[in-house]
């Protein structure tokens, strides 16, 4: 009790120096230097109608590279850790309650319904809300309903842990190109930047998103599978 | 050399391309892996290389073809690419230590481990603040992976609280970003350290949780629980890269911090550090867990990194130098010592013992803690001392101090821990040891060495490594495997070799300490033919260490090499000292007084430099003149007290009892006939620039005339009272360097003569009977002297060198230490301070007690039954004593030839003076005269006319057994219960006893008892619970947050 | 607006903390967190929104040319995406942590996690 | 929408979020009722992102930050269940 | 350096009269003490039959090297001391060998004597001998310090450690005695001297009323005939030093006998009246009255 208090009091104390924060905080009223290049110039520049993604993609491809990195190796620890699980064995295997008719039904309907807004988000990402990491996510929990209703289902690590290397690898290679060909590491202008809206726009930032949404797709799923697994052991 | 975009892309593609490869192909995952850190470290050793000697300008990357700060942008300049180097070559190392570990895990984690490597390069090039929060949280979850490699359970709960705490910190760091860049418009660093007025007009919050944020990834006290755990719990070799390469990665992120913050927060980070080096290393002495301990130092250097990056303003073009020296360092032993943690199986200190059954380790890991220890010649030495001398120069004496006393704390664990690795029994699980983790090792240890040729050539002072007694001092490390004698040989000449070359360069005060140390060493080496059987390992390169410190000290002519050459024969001397059989502790004892007493001296010259990193020694001397206040007399303060501790004046002298008692034979000689000179020779240097020094308007020197007598007082006393013959001479040692000592603190030319002349006596008497001591002791068997007895007949050389000596210490005439006492009251006749006398005269007759009980209870008295078959002492031992025993006569009858000379020398300095007249055979001085050759004539006719008349008149005497003898009317029956021996002085206890109540070293026991104390009292704090870690460290920022707004 | 966001993200944040500090069940912890990373986000986004400005995407009703007076700071989206997967990545590794946990100790209690200390 | 529906929105968003959040974190709610509710708290979360015109940062608060983190609790949660001691 | 041979005869002359002034000094003090206790005491001549008895004695035994060395070296001692300081001032017949050294070889040497015996006694391997000879070290350390002080104190006064210097400095008038210009460090030394002349109350040294003990125990036939030969010279020795230094010296051989009787009376006169101290309290009692005294002269010279 007195811990909790402790804590409370500190929080407080960490509270305080947030609402400094706070009362201190002066909304702008005006576009500060950097937003306002990339306002103006990330659509002529890159060829992108998301400027979001023209960010997240291309000026701070390097936090994105990071980013995936985090999650590929969120999936490597998951799987290492989970693949001990699996060589030790613990208590009996339990009995599964058989999925019903109806979830299998639809499972079999929504998943490529599922897939296929996944693609088609993070193919879009530089012209519409969403990108890669929305998409792959979508991807994922197309898995996810796979895993749900089919518990035993069993699905090739060595697939997906190809589709997620291959996409990092592009990923990486892409940027390593624009070292070689263009400006710079990751620089989308590989391609002709093409004309803001269109699909084929914007360089190599749709290919890049797409492996961005292809490898997160992937990463989620395979620490799903890892997680969906273990059960069996 | 490849683009520096490659230390992320390469790394990161290489772990892409390790998950193509299928599960069961390890090999070649790990010779990808391998390859790949390879190829990095190659190319970053390229760019060091490109930077520091072909002169490259430091590049930028832009990513994204465009400018900063809209697009990501990198920085490798020297600093960078020397730390990715460090990254580098520590995870290739600890990949090839992790052979096996890897190869079982498979390519995920290898896979972890590059992109770890790739995290702290993206770190290190970053100059974007939130690309910084990006990597820092790669580092941590990558981290958190390698951390499960560890086969320890108990990984599983550091980790998780590892993460815990990563949590706040990067909660904290996220908001602070943002409103940083809500405040300046920038997510740069450097458009950011611009805008920095614009940040602290409303931003002062946000850099503040910025800051905490990159402060709490160092690891700060007390908000560092959970680092300890995972140090203890990780596996060594993943424990090396955090402790190296994340912590270096982490110091740059805070020195990227720094360049935003500006000058307010630089003090702030230095108390951070400050608080952390001492807090950690107080935890450090109360620890047995070698991991824990490791991590606890860990923790400690990196708190003295930062505070080094605090001190940025006042270190100028050090800056790098000093932050380098130290942080490569720390990198390298901690790395190399995590290594070797992985060859030990047991988790006690005391288990590394079992490193004795490799040499070639134990020289890594004592390469190591000198390396930690900022022992010259390594980095941690030059860095030290221009950090030292940049904090005295810039007034800030608090930080300096509290800074040497936490490195003295440290000094406690690592030596404690080195004693123990030499002196405890082998542990019964053997070392385990394949070559490739024994060759990672010993990459560190070259590392380690090649790193202090580097730094001493990049330091503004000489490179320790080109001077020759050193090197000839380590060339016996690599002689090793040959034969003692041979060795000993080797020792003996070069030491001659190096007294005949340098001797022309020598004035007279030179050449007295040189002669002592380079032909009175050769003697005493004769002595180490003994034995040389068997190859010593160990000893030559210690004890031709210690020489080389000795020789180099007495011909330093700048601040800078004289205190190099202290720390080295303090070094040289520990090892020395430590071989003896029970000497752990009291070697424990010996190296951290003279390690405090060496930090009393770098901060003594660092004041006296006023900014400049070193000065020459004679500059001392301007210094009253230069400055006001009472500077000159604190600079003389530090450097006596220095000094005074190798002296072991009274109050300091607790370590050399059993230091120079534990020795082994041929070792006593060395550090006390020899080594207590140093400490003489410096303040004979000291007093001799600098004078009569007041401070508060006391006259040092007349405090240390009272020092310097009760020296003579105490250690003579004590020496009664020892019933184990070398702890005799040794505290015999206290008292006589307190003489010495009132000899040079009366400041006249005749009280310095006579302290010159006990630095020969002292040397030539001492040595000699230290080896006749140590003879005897090696035959008994025991050195406590009530079990001796009536050796006189077994070991009649022996005996005569005891009986010489003892004739010379107590100063009876014709010998020379009469010389000394009538020099001594020659000398005070001129002085002005009589009350210390009082206590002068009163040690000068107790000599004799403790020199009679000498000779008595070893050589005379009833001999015991189980020594009726002992032989005289070995050749080697008798040898050389008889060399002493033939000096002592010639300097007794001729003095004026080794005297003259300095007499001379030293009338320089006291001008008017009263001097000695060595005209004739007589020396005479104002008051009275002595002649020592009719002195030896007179008594030699005397006794031999009386010997041979006893001999006339005795012609019959019938020789018989000591016990043959009238025991007050009866006849005893066993020789023990007639040798009068044991608490031999009991009167005199009973008298003057109260006087050695050991008040001195029950103060120092209650100060290292208390420390102890409260290091275990206080690291409870680290309740092993990940939430608390988690309010320490909420607790921490609270802390630090008052602590900030008091200070702006 | 804005502040009102903000402030909601601190109290989440704090809110979070304490569940994190106080539960002594590791599962429960890790939500504490998810809470107090909602909090940070919600945060980190209120600072860069522009009140009366839209999302920062280029269509029809914001062109190219008035892009710089229409839209909102889109800066501090793209941090916050990032932040936000970053974020799920380390949720799964304290799960997959608290996974491992559960199976070498067969508890999920933090307070028996303390075998190293001191 | 105008200014002040966003605002009553905002703060109603706000006070719910509170009160899950609050529910999430006390000991004395079940694991699967906590999960749930800081599911919730992020999902919230998200709508408030659409009101601060993030949609993209809405998306993913909500596929990834309330989605996905929740299945995987649940994930973990199954197969913890003998540790769930409260 | 040209030897003045002549010296050695003047030597041993000067060597000849205080050995017999030596013995028939001792024998008589020893009559005063026996009267004092009221007994007849000893013929003034024993000492002459003790030592030629124990010369000619047959039956003599060795212990040792250091057995035989023991006397020599006692005896050295007394010698060399009384020849280290010039025995009648202005007189270069009886300067004996004191060109060799001044003040401080003769302080230095008076342990030369000591040292030996202790080490002769304690090769005797009789433990009587060896706690003999730690009570008189032990002693000897408390009772030397007045003494070196007053010298000390003396030397300081006169500016010179030369015997003959200090002797010459009290020439004139009695008045000039440093008995009379510095009395506390005369009378630091005169304490001192009551302890270093092995007489009551600081005889538990040598012990002589009990059965054999201290350190001469083992000794007899013509080692102990050495000792006592010592024993006539060695106290002789010492007070002519004092005489040197507090009292003014002598010119004369007549001057001498009186003045070192007188001093030695002192000594006797004291022992006669006191009980003899232990170890333990004669150190106290020198560190409390005589120390504080010698502190005072050497202070306020």
């Amino acid at each position: 009790m007195i811990r909790r208090a402790f804590v409370l009091l500190l929080l407080l104390a960490l509270g305080a120096i947030f609402l400094d924060l706070l009362l201190g905080f002066v909304p702008a009223t005006e576009l500060n230097e950097t937003a306002r290049y990339y306002a103006e110039r990330s659509a002529a520049d890159l060829g992108t109608a998301n400027i979001t993604t023209a960010i997240i993609v291309t000026y701070r491809g390097l936090d994105t590279l990071g980013e995936v990195t985090v999650l590929f190796l969120t999936a490597a620890i998951v799987g290492l850790v989970l693949s001990w699980g699996r060589r030790s064995a613990e208590g009996p295997q339990r009995q599964l309650l058989p999925t019903g008719e109806l979830l299998t039904t639809g499972k079999n309907l929504l998943v490529p319904l599922i897939l296929l807004l996944g693609v088609y988000v993070f193919v879009n990402g530089h012209l519409t809300p969403g990108g890669g990491f929305q998409g792959g996510a979508i991807l994922a929990s197309g898995i996810l309903l796979m895993l749900l209703t089919d518990p035993m289902k069993r699905f090739s690590h060595g697939m997906i842990s190809a589709v997620e290397s291959f996409s990092g690898l592009v990923f990486v290679g892409l940027g390593l190109l624009g070292v070689a060909l263009a400006g710079g590491f990751l620089d989308n202008r590989l391609l002709p930047i093409g004309t803001v809206g269109e699909l084929f726009s914007a360089g190599v930032i749709p290919i890049i998103y797409s492996f961005i949404g292809l490898k997160v797709g992937a990463e989620f799923s395979s620490m799903l599978v890892n997680l969906s697994e273990t059960e069996d052991s | 050399m490849v683009d520096g975009i490659s230390f992320i892309a390469v790394s990161l593609g290489a772990a892409f391309l390790l998950g193509m490869l299928r599960d069961s192909w390890r090999f070649a995952a790990y010779g990808v892996s391998l390859a790949t850190l390879a190829f990095l470290t190659w190319n970053a050793f390229c760019w060091t290389k490109g930077f520091a000697v072909d002169g490259l300008v430091p590049i930028e990357i832009f990513t994204a073809g465009t400018p900063p700060p809209f697009a990501v942008n990198l920085r490798l300049g020297l600093t960078e690419s020397a730390l990715l180097l460090l990254v580098h070559i520590t995870a290739l190392l600890s990949a090839i230590y992790l052979r096996d570990t890897l190869m079982q895990q498979g390519r995920r984690a290898m896979s972890v481990l590059l992109v770890l490597c790739m995290a702290l390069s993206g770190i290190i090039l970053t100059r974007d603040l939130f690309n910084l929060f990006v990597f820092v949280e790669l580092t941590v979850i990558a981290s958190g992976g390698l951390i499960l490699l560890s086969q320890d359970k108990r990984a599983l709960g550091a980790g998780f609280k590892y993460l815990i705490v990563s949590q706040v910190m990067s909660i904290l760091l996220l908001i602070g970003i943002f409103f940083a860049y809500q405040a300046t418009g920038t997510i740069n660093i450097d458009g950011m350290a611009e805008q920095s007025a614009l940040l602290f007009k409303g931003g002062f919050l946000a850099f503040f949780l910025m800051f905490m944020a990159v402060v709490l990834e160092l690891k700060p006290f007390p908000a560092n629980g959970w680092a300890l755990d995972v140090y203890e719990s990780a596996h060594p070799a993943f424990s090396a890269i955090i402790s190296a390469a994340v912590g270096a990665a982490s110091l740059i992120a805070l020195d990227k911090l720094l360049l935003i913050a500006g000058p307010d927060w630089l003090m702030l980070t230095s108390i951070i550090g400050l608080i952390t080096f001492i807090a950690a290393n107080l935890f450090g002495l109360a620890q047995e867990n070698d991991r824990r301990l490791l991590g606890y130092s860990s923790v400690g250097q990196i708190g003295l990194v930062m505070l080094v990056l605090g001190q940025k303003d006042i270190l100028g073009d050090n800056y790098l130098f000093v932050v380098g020296g130290i942080l490569l360092a720390h990198a390298v032993a901690k790395a190399g010592l995590f290594w070797i943690s992985g060859l030990v199986q047991g988790r006690e200190l005391k288990d590394w013992a079992a490193l004795r059954q490799r040499p070639l380790l134990l020289f890594a890991f004592a390469s190591f803690i000198a390396l930690l220890m900022g022992l010259p010649p390594f980095p941690g030495f030059y860095a030290k001392w221009e950090l030292v001398h940049a904090l005295a120069a810039a007034d800030r004496l608090w930080l300096l101090g509290l800074m040497l006393f936490a490195s003295l704390l440290e000094a406690g664990y690592l030596f404690r821990w080195f004693g123990y690795v030499i002196k405890r029994d082998l542990p019964e699980q053997p070392l385990a040891c394949p070559w490739h983790k024994r060759t990672v090792v010993m990459l560190a240890l070259v590392a380690a060495w090649a790193l202090a040729y580097i730094w001493g050539e990049l330091s503004p002072h000489s490179n320790l490594l080109h001077l020759l007694p050193l090197l000839f001092a380590l060339a016996f490390l690599v002689l090793e495997p040959l034969p003692a004698w041979l060795k000993n040989l080797l020792a003996i000449g070069g030491m001659v070799v190096w007294f005949l070359l340098s001797y022309p360069g020598y004035d007279p005060l030179q050449l007295i300490y040189g002669g002592i140390i380079l032909i009175g060493g050769s003697i005493i080496f004769l002595a180490s033919f003994y034995g040389s059987a068997q190859r010593r390992l160990g000893f030559y390169p210690s004890a031709m260490l210690m020489y080389a410190g000795l020789s180099l000290l007495i011909v330093a002519e700048d601040s800078f090499n004289f205190f190099a050459a202290w720390e080295l024969l303090t070094v040289g001397s520990y090892f020395l000292i430590l071989r003896g059989k029970e000497s752990e502790p009291h070697a424990l004892s010996y190296i951290l007084f003279s390690l405090g007493g060496a930090f009393l001296i770098l901060a003594g010259f660092a004041l006296a430099g006023l900014g400049a990193g070193q000065i020459p020694l004679a500059r001392l001397a301007d210094l009253s003149g230069q400055t006001s206040g009472e500077l000159a007399g604190w600079v003389f303060l530090l450097l006596a007290i220095g000094f005074l501790t190798k002296t072991a004046a009274v109050g300091l002298h607790i370590w050399l009892p059993g230091a120079h008692a534990e020795a082994e034979t041929d070792v006593s000689p060395m550090v006390s006939g020899i080594l207590l000179k140093a400490g003489l020779f410096g303040l004979t240097m000291l007093l001799m620039t600098m004078g009569k020094q007041q401070l508060y308007g006391v006259e040092l020197t007349h405090v240390m005339l009272w020092i310097g007598a009760i020296s003579a007082l105490v250690g003579n006393l004590l020496a009664v009272f020892q019933e184990d013959a070398k702890r005799l001479l040794a505290y015999s040692s206290i008292g006589q360097m307190g003489y010495a000592v009132f000899g040079l603190a009366m400041m006249n030319h005749l009280g310095w003569m006579m302290a010159l002349m006990f630095v020969i006596n002292h040397y030539i008497y001492k040595s000699m009977l230290f080896l006749s001591v140590g003879g005897v002791a090696k035959r008994t068997g025991t050195r406590l002297m009530y079990q001796m007895g009536g050796l006189i007949t077994l070991m009649p050389l022996s005996f005569i060198a005891v009986l010489i000596g003892i004739i010379a210490v107590s100063g009876v005439p014709p010998l020379s230490g009469f010389g000394g006492r009538w020099i001594f009251y020659n000398a005070i006749m001129s002085d002005e301070y009589r009350l210390p006398l009082v206590i002068i005269f009163l040690a000068g007759p107790i000599a004799f007690l403790y020199l009679f009980r000498l000779i008595h209870t070893i050589f005379l008295g009833q001999l015991k039954d189980e020594h009726r078959k002992l032989k005289e002492a070995p050749f080697w031992i008798v040898l050389p004593q008889m060399i002493f025993v033939a000096f002592l006569m010639i300097f007794a009858l001729v003095p004026g030839l080794a005297l003259r000379h300095v007499d001379v020398y030293i009338g320089q300095f006291f001008a008017g003076g009263p001097s000695l007249n060595w005209e004739g055979l007589t020396i005479t001085s104002q008051f009275g005269q002595w002649a020592p050759i009719p002195i030896m004539i007179i008594i030699g006719v005397i006794f031999m006319t009386l010997f041979l008349w006893l001999l006339f008149v005795n012609r019959r005497a019938q020789k018989v057994k000591q016990f043959n003898i009238v025991f007050a009317a009866e006849r005893p029956y066993r020789p023990e219960t007639t040798h009068f021996a044991w608490n031999f002085f009991a009167p005199y206890r009973k008298a003057l006893g109260f006087l050695t109540q050991p008040l001195v070293t029950r103060f120092w026991e209650t100060l290292t008892d208390l420390l102890h104390q409260l290091a275990d009292l206080l690291r409870r704090f680290y309740t092993g619970n990940g939430q608390t870690y988690a309010v320490h460290l909420l607790l921490f920022v609270v802390a630090v947050y008052l602590l900030q707004k008091g200070m702006m | 607006m804005a502040q009102i966001a903000m402030a909601t993200g601190f109290i989440l944040i704090l809110i979070g903390l304490y569940g994190a500090l106080t539960n002594r069940n590791l599962l429960r912890m890790i939500i504490g967190f998810t809470i107090a990373h909602s909090g940070v986000n919600l945060v980190l986004v209120a600072v860069g929104y522009l009140s009366g400005r839209t999302a920062p995407i280029l269509d029809s009703a914001v062109p190219m040319a008035e892009a710089a007076e229409r839209i909102i700071d889109p800066l501090p989206q793209a941090l916050v995406l990032t932040a936000i997967v970053i974020g799920v990545g380390v949720t799964a590794l304290m799960l997959a942590y608290a996974y491992r946990i559960y199976v070498t100790k067969g508890t999920l209690d933090i307070g028996k996690c303390r075998e190293l200390k001191w | 929408m105008s200014e002040n529906i966003t605002l009553a929105l905002s703060l109603l968003l706000a006070l719910t979020m509170i009160v899950a959040a609050v529910m999430a974190v006390r000991g004395k709610r079940s694991l699967p009722i906590a999960i749930l509710a800081a599911g919730l708290v992020s999902l919230l979360t998200s709508v408030q992102f659409l009101l601060l015109a993030a949609p993209d940062v809405a998306m993913t608060e909500a596929a990834i930050g309330s989605g996905l983190t929740t299945f995987l609790f649940f994930f973990v949660l199954s197969r913890v269940r003998g540790g769930v001691d409260d | 350096m040209d030897f003045d041979w002549m010296k050695i005869p003047y030597s041993l002359l000067t060597l000849f009269i205080v050995v017999n002034y030596g013995m028939i000094l001792n024998a008589f003090i020893q009559k005063i003490g026996a009267r004092v206790g009221r007994r007849h005491g000893i013929p003034i001549w024993q000492n002459y039959a003790d030592l030629i008895k124990n010369y000619s004695i047959r039956s003599s035994i060795t212990h040792g090297v250091m057995f035989y060395l023991g006397p020599v070296f006692r005896l050295s001692g007394g010698v060399g001391l009384l020849l280290f300081v010039p025995t009648i001032y202005g007189s270069y017949m009886f300067s004996n060998m004191s060109f060799a050294g001044d003040l401080i070889l003769a302080l230095y040497f008076v342990f030369f004597g000591t040292l030996g015996m202790a080490l002769g006694a304690a090769e005797s391997g009789h433990p009587h001998a060896a706690i003999g000879i730690t009570r008189g070290l032990s002693q000897v350390t408390a009772a030397e310090l007045p003494f070196a002080l007053a010298v000390f104190a003396v030397a300081l006064q006169y500016q010179t450690l030369s015997v003959t210097d200090i002797v010459a400095a009290q020439q004139g008038s009695f008045l000039n005695w440093t008995l009379f210009t510095n009395p506390l460090a005369v009378t630091a030394a005169m304490l001192s001297f009551l302890g270093s002349m092995m007489r009551p109350p600081f005889d538990v040294v040598l012990a002589p009323q009990e059965i054999p003990i201290g350190p001469p125990t083992e000794y007899h036939s013509s080692y102990l005939a050495l000792m006592q030969t010592n024993r006539a010279i060695f106290p002789i020795a010492k007070i002519v030093i004092y005489m040197n230094l507090f009292f003014g010296g002598a010119a004369s051989w007549p001057v001498f006998f009186l003045k070192v009787f007188c001093i030695y009376m002192i000594s006797v006169l004291v022992g006669v009246v006191f009980p003899r101290f232990r170890v333990e309290q004669s150190i106290r009692w020198f560190l409390i009255w005589a120390v504080p005294v010698g502190i005072l002269a050497v202070v306020l010279v």
